[in-house]
């Protein structure tokens, strides 16, 4: 174990390379560009054992990544913001062909106008195309959940790709120590793909063709029950990580400070990290306040949310908005938590296109919640 | 063959995918052995892969899957094959 | 080579889905026969995603992935790189699209799998219009062709896809046609030994798309080339040559039968003879084939 | 037949034979005749020449909320004779319901296992009396229409004829409507 | 005022040329072609004023939509299931760029396999992309949903493109009798498109350039605020659709047989038509129960299905999955109810690629949950 | 004509976001003066979208859309038709991408907006790289320049995207560089003047992308024409004819510089002459080059 | 200039968008109007407009905006331009 | 300077200066000295030659969990002192704060309205001496560098030094190293 500091996308493109990732193929996009110049340059130096295909979309990224995956190839790509809406057909398929295909995704605002900054609309766009979606709060986390994707999408019993989102240039760019394994002891962690089915000249099936209504729904139901293995999984391998390298991130949420308090702030990503100093901040105020960092939207951590408010009432902040709704964390907490308890739940929106939102920001939105102040709903960008 | 238990749609070869398609004939190809100069044009051009190549390249028709859509009679040379409408129809 | 050569192996199993007298299979039947079992095809949305049969049934005998409309000469680069990784060798990846999936929305992913140099066959099976969705216009839809979205007969000539593929310098381009199978098993096991990007264009001539009776599906194939509607060429190390029937076209030993015989077949050029003959556009047409064959000339 | 409000009705016929076309002349003509609520559908999928399809109608006095298929219908249209032979033409048809056939043959010549009101016509007949051949093969969908208000009452022969001259202008709609009411007559009922 | 009988798509189409539509730009796919073949029919019969262009792509068609509106022309085109997806970005960039666009979308299942039959997780996804949504259930309601959608979306204080949903083959095959009013009727409704904001040689402005972080969350709030203001301005719109024609399809809700009851089902789409019959059905058996048909998905009826929750406990069925989570339409209808209401919610998922729903099935869905029967949550076509 | 001649007019306002010495605003200076008033400007993802400035402020003069990387000929098809459709006359509809929006990832919406004819000028500018989004390859670098995703310098040489466009039989394609702002202006001027696509490539030195001094910019586009690296052409009525420096090349009335000169100028190609001559790869330039001009020469 | 009352990314011309970019200059191009031919080489060159072309076709550097790349004295063939580093840089 | 848990640390310089590589290399060279929380960051956006440009740097005892921008940084370093000119280097400066000035006056030549601690050193003149020149252009971020451990405990010139060492390997490293050495051997400070 070694600690480097490096940037996001640096450290993403380390983790794919020690994950033995046999084809990448991506396309540039800022902020994730340099991954794919930092996997390029591994491959011109001979440091990685895999194929980077160079493709002209992003469209074409994810096909290229379905074609590799379809005869057993772990497979890697990574994009962000347009690229990702522009792979939204192709997301589905991946998902819908059960293939185990891993992207980083660096979170990033929608155009126009082009803004390059972080917001997290672009993956919770993809909310409903049956991946499971990780959030990053720090570079570590970048490292350790692309390797865990790997594991977790390639489990038997899930077989599904995962994205892994981080905020763009916040992580992306952004230099952080990060503690590195050895080799054989990721191998070791992550042993070779094992495949569920193959496109295989010995044994010629056909994937993907006609599929008529009264069939169709099982292959639905059978995703919804993967999801449903991994929302097990997921924790299983938090605990073996923690056990092997001593790092532990929280599974579905990473809970900081939430014992024997009055409310529950829930965020995901950078801010769920920022969201921490905040909460020290009002505990040092006396506050009783914990942190819920939503580390994981698909499965969605109903359960999990459930239990936090039974005890607290949550105020819930979205990088992003679902336009004409709010918020969609907003929204699935209050949705998995509805006939379940009736904590209060508060919502706001904050920090979209890359607007920064500080500690002090988000320590204001709590306090008013917690002095009674706030009862509405709002973007604290433009209202705050 | 190999089952695979992911439940996505993985489907395995089958002869008569659709049944036996030959239901599907207005017109029925009708092959005259003494005519037939073994040229296997009929064998290539058939889209169904209902015209059986013999051993000895000599031909049959397999009516469990004839569509009937009269291009072996069509590209015959010799005119061994003649369309005639199903009896029923 | 004779008929007789082609290998007895089926791949596509009867009782399938295609139409009677469908182009689609017989293509298949004889390009299979050529590529033989380590082959793994990729196929886009297109009619032979229907001629596949459906769940849980196949009617091929090559592993099979469908894929998007639009997606796969990538996915197909996807394939090639991911064998190549895991160290399986000699199998032919192969892209079997229509013109659909060619000429329109497949463009881009095609252009680009040739310019990073993917080893793999693309196939474009060319019917000229969009089969599997009722019969619209594609790029490769012939100028005054009746389809449902050119119902007065298109406006602009079809795009000319073999150009377009030997702008990218690949190492080898053909085009063939259903009713010339030996030609078409040569091109495919000539591909076969080629690496790098090979395309193959095949026409395909389509009964309900084309308005005439099935059982001249490969008549009226036969007679695209010998008006010169349709070449068959060969392209490699950069050089142009032309097989069979077109050879003798161009060499002057033959000349093109009038472009009218094949028009008069197929009921989409009707609006060029009725109500009454329609000299300019069957004029635009003659000369369009014309300056084609004065370019060859040129070329060769 | 008729005293139910809704009447569901299934066509079986063989792809390039108009048997939609069919259920969507019979919805039109239903429309002409008051019935507030009409709907024709195909079976969705692709139509192959020569493969056994079948296509629906629904007619009701009142607006029709249904979206689903039709399971269990009170009618049942053979367009085709041989379709018979592949095809279960008489599934979840009801007891005691109709069913129309394009044959030569008798009502009588048929026993069928429930109890069925029985029309028969030789629509292929007609359409060659008539002249409407596509392609050299008999089109029998706007014949056997005429057939249908022999068994139905929601249904009148003119306004059948009517549609047919709609969606046909000129000669070719005249033909086909000649035969429609040239089947109505000729059509053999038997209860 | 006249009546044809005619599918759902030629309904559609008929009503662009009503609507005096200049531009329209699409791709065919199952099941939506018939639209565009009926428009091309129009075309060259001369019975259509505007220009049609022959895209390459469903990308390119609303890329081509975009370019059109921008210049002032009022713009249309239609789709289904994987051409919506992928059109994912440019349906985005459309809304960001506050165009009044109109799009027909034939529900159909996502693949692979390939299905091309109904089911509603194409426009389920773009539930993020800030477009208005509709869903229909009736070949009526296309007509006149299409030609309001026109007003709606180029009204001066929405500005937003709008999509029409209904069910592949359900309706867009199934002849229906629909009434068609008279051109000029329609063009009083509907008349020239107002700008707000076109590309004019007389006053360069530029569109959609780069917007920095501090300005970039005031365009998502005023998307925000059109949402807002649409929802008052549907409801003007049915209420003044009535006035003129006499017919009324609900507004945001249709509420069939609500009054006093229970319960209520909420469904869309052609389940929505379909649900009557079973309302029908079990009303003759003396349940008290009512629909709640949703015509519109975005903006959210929130408002409107707290209204209903007051008085009656709620069955969702949703035609769609947000694998990893729930049917979308449920998660929603919670989401909007909680810390409002404490009515009991039950959701079931039915009618996933193409499998037939029947009223019998609804009904079976409904006792269960009124008898005290049903407390979980599944997918009816597998589990049923 | 001289430069003299071409219009005071500007429609690019000083005080912008691009880098100094960038090309892009060369080139759009001489291209707007051409262009004038009457212009709509569509354009996607690329480093122009950053030159901008941004909101709420822009420092362009004429009206422009700013769309996705991918759909700018798509999008200007919609701008075509909704003026042609509300009575907007002579307005001129220009795309203004680069070289990777054109392509790699456009090549599709181009196409298809050539196939059905969509009355508009397309401008590639080709700086050969992906400069936005910080110098990786796209389709147009040429064989062994080093970008961050070729660190060894490309394997493959760059698609011949004329011949592309040549080979969709267009009414109009030119070539043109920055460093020859009255050929470039002449061409756009003709451009203008016809109906249906046309397309025009401008050649445009990137000071960092190809790693040169940014005072350097006008001189290295020079040399690229001079050593016959870049060729001016046009193509008109299915024919090609050349322009300047490069018709006296093609005529033989002068020798091409030694292509060495051109890539000595730009570190992107210093690993063939560091640590030491690549002879085998720069053989391999010269004789790509020299084989375009053979192929020129027998088109001509 | 009218402005439009919907939120979304419309923008205005602007000289200096980016305020004076003049400050970004490392080395000075001083013309020498003695040497100078009028030949406008440097004024179609420039990338900044920043070469201004007076009624006469003399030019002029505006300091504001030029950003100093050298182009201008590259590209005079008289060298009528020099290029001289900032002063306090 | 050091007292304090967490140290926030604002770069000023032009495009390609290399300020971002500055705030790594001292980033790097903090967690070497023990810091176990370090960070670095640029302004987020698109550098252009000769533009000012910002980046930032942050150390601490603790894992650093902040992921804000720096709005009060304890410290600011100037690359380029005529950035002094076109950019307000002192925006948000925490009074008691530190600046490091990139040039030849004198920390005394300096009047700000803030009390600080003042560093200056002739980064420019130490990297011509070194022969640190790209295109002609002095490279100025590593001797720069230098100057820090003069005001700031919490990094050691010799975890500076292997850390620029360790990212330009051989004689340019060393050189590079020599360079930081040399500016902080002739850092004048004023407190
Ligand atoms: C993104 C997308 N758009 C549209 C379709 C619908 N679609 C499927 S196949 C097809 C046409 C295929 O045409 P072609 O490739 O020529 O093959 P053919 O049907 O003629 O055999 C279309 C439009 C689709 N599946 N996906
Ligand atoms: C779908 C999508 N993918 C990727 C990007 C990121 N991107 C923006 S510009 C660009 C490269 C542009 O290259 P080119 O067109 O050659 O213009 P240049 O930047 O060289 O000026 C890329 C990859 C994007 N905006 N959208
Ligand atoms: S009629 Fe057609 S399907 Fe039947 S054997 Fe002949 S060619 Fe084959
Ligand atoms: S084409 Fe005719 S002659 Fe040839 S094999 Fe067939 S039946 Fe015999
Ligand atoms: S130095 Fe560059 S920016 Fe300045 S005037 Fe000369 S060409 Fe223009
Ligand atoms: S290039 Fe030189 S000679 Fe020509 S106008 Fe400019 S300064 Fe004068």
């Amino acid at each position: 174990m070694r600690i480097v500091v490096d940037t996001g996308n640096h450290i993403a493109a380390k983790a794919v390379q020690m994950a033995r990732v046999d084809v990448v193929a991506a396309y540039p996009i800022t902020p994730q560009t340099t991954i794919v110049e930092r996997i390029a340059e591994y491959v011109e130096k001979g440091e990685f054992h895999g194929d980077y295909i160079c493709v002209e979309s992003e469209h074409s990224a994810m096909s290229a990544c379905i074609g590799a995956s379809a005869v057993g190839a772990r497979t890697f790509t990574a994009t962000s913001s347009h690229g990702l809406l522009l792979m939204h057909e192709m997301l589905h398929w991946a998902a819908l062909a059960r293939l185990p295909i891993v992207m980083a995704n660096v979170n990033r605002a929608i155009g126009p106008g082009w803004n390059i900054w972080s917001d997290q609309n672009d993956s919770i766009s993809q909310r409903d195309t049956g991946w499971i979606q990780f959030y990053c709060s720090s570079n570590q986390e970048i490292f350790d959940t692309i390797i865990q994707a790997f594991k977790l999408g390639e489990h038997e019993k899930v077989q599904l790709p995962v994205m892994v989102n981080y905020d763009g240039f916040i992580l992306s760019h952004t230099s952080l120590p990060v503690k590195i394994p050895e080799q054989e002891e990721i191998d070791e962690f992550l042993p070779k793909r094992k495949i569920k089915w193959k496109l295989d000249i010995n044994n010629p099936i056909t994937h993907g063709n006609i599929i008529m209504p009264n069939d169709y729904p099982k292959i639905r139901r059978a995703m919804q029950e993967a999801h449903e293995n991994a929302h097990g999984i997921i924790k299983e391998i938090s605990r073996e990580w923690e056990e092997r390298f001593g790092i532990y991130h929280g599974e579905l949420l990473e809970l900081y400070k939430c014992d024997d308090v009055d409310y529950v702030l829930l965020s995901m990503g950078a801010l769920g990290a920022e969201s921490k100093v905040a909460v020290d901040e009002m505990r040092k105020k006396g506050r009783k306040i914990g942190l819920a960092r939503v580390r994981v939207l698909r499965p969605f951590p109903k359960k999990e949310v459930i239990e936090l408010a039974r005890h607290s009432d949550l105020i819930v902040i979205d990088r992003n908005i679902s336009v004409g709704m709010e918020g969609a964390l907003f929204t699935e907490i209050k949705a998995s938590l509805y006939g379940e308890v009736d904590a209060k739940v508060y919502g706001y929106i904050a920090g979209l296109g890359g607007k920064d939102v500080t500690f002090k920001d988000i320590s204001k939105m709590c306090e008013r919640v917690m002095d009674g102040k706030y009862g509405g709903y709002m973007i604290f960008d433009v209202e705050g | 063959m190999i089952k695979y238990d992911v439940v996505t749609t993985i489907s395995y070869p089958k002869k008569g995918a659709m049944g036996k398609t030959g239901g599907w004939r207005a017109f029925k190809p009708i092959l005259d052995k003494e005519k037939c100069v073994r040229c296997l044009r009929c064998w290539i051009f058939c889209p169904e892969g209902a015209i059986i190549r013999k051993e000895d390249d000599s031909v049959e028709i397999d009516y469990d899957y004839c569509k009937g859509c009269g291009i072996c009679a069509n590209e015959c040379r010799v005119k061994a094959i003649s369309m005639v409408r199903e009896e029923s129809k | 080579m004779a008929i007789k050569d082609l290998p007895k192996e089926e791949y596509v199993l009867p009782g399938s889905a295609a139409c009677p007298g469908c182009p689609a299979t017989i293509a298949l039947r004889t390009v299979l026969k050529a590529l033989g079992k380590r082959t793994i095809l990729v196929i886009p949305a297109w009619w032979t995603a229907v001629i596949q049969s459906w769940y849980p049934h196949t009617s091929f005998k090559v592993p099979i992935l469908n894929i998007a409309f639009e997606a796969a000469a990538a996915a197909a680069s996807g394939v090639s790189s991911g064998l190549k990784v895991l160290g399986e060798k000699d199998i032919n990846v192969v892209v079997w699209a229509g013109d659909g999936g060619t000429y329109d929305i497949g463009i881009q992913a095609l252009s680009g799998a040739l310019e990073r140099n993917t080893d793999f066959i693309y196939i474009c099976y060319n019917n000229q219009i969009y089969s599997n969705t009722g019969i619209q216009r594609s790029g490769a839809t012939p100028y005054a062709a009746w389809t449902t979205t050119t119902v007065g007969g298109k406006r602009e000539f079809n795009k000319d896809m073999g150009a377009i593929v030997m702008a990218h310098r690949i190492p080898y381009v053909a085009t063939a046609c259903i009713s010339y199978p030996e030609d078409l098993y040569k091109k495919v096991m000539k591909a076969k030994e080629i690496r790098g990007p090979k395309y193959i264009e095949i026409l395909t001539p389509c009964p309900p798309g084309w308005r005439f009776s099935m059982d001249k599906t490969v008549e009226v194939g036969r007679l695209a080339v010998e008006t010169g509607a349709w070449p068959l060429y060969e392209y490699e190390n950069g050089k142009m040559s032309f097989n069979g029937f077109s050879k003798l076209i161009l060499e002057g030993k033959v000349k093109r039968k009038p472009i009218e015989e094949w028009l008069k077949m197929q009921g989409r050029f009707r609006n060029l003879f009725k109500p009454k003959r329609d000299e300019e556009r069957i004029r635009r047409i003659e000369e369009f084939i014309e300056r084609m064959w004065e370019d060859f000339r040129s070329k060769v | 037949m008729g005293e139910r409000k809704l009447v569901e009705i299934r066509f079986h016929g063989r792809g390039g034979q108009g048997a939609v076309t069919a259920a969507n002349i019979l919805a039109g003509a239903a429309l002409r005749d008051g019935n507030k609520g009409v709907q024709a559908f195909p079976f969705f999928g692709a139509e192959r020449r020569g493969a056994p399809i079948r296509a629906f109608a629904r007619i009701s006095d009142e607006e029709i909320n249904l979206r689903s298929e039709i399971y269990n219908p009170d009618m049942v249209i053979v367009l085709d004779e041989s379709i018979m032979e592949i095809a279960n033409v008489l599934e979840g048809l009801k007891e005691g319901g109709a069913i129309v056939i394009n044959t030569t043959k008798s009502c009588s010549d048929y026993d069928f296992p429930k109890k069925l009101t029985v029309a028969t016509v030789d629509a292929t007949g007609i359409a060659i009396k008539n002249d409407l051949l596509v392609g050299g093969i008999p089109v029998v969908n706007t014949p056997i229409l005429g057939a249908i208000p022999k068994v139905l009452d929601k249904v009148t022969l003119e306004s059948i004829e009517e549609e047919i001259r709609e969606r046909w202008k000129g000669e070719l709609g005249e033909r086909n409507a000649r035969a429609a009411r040239e089947a109505y007559e000729k059509t053999e009922v038997m209860r």
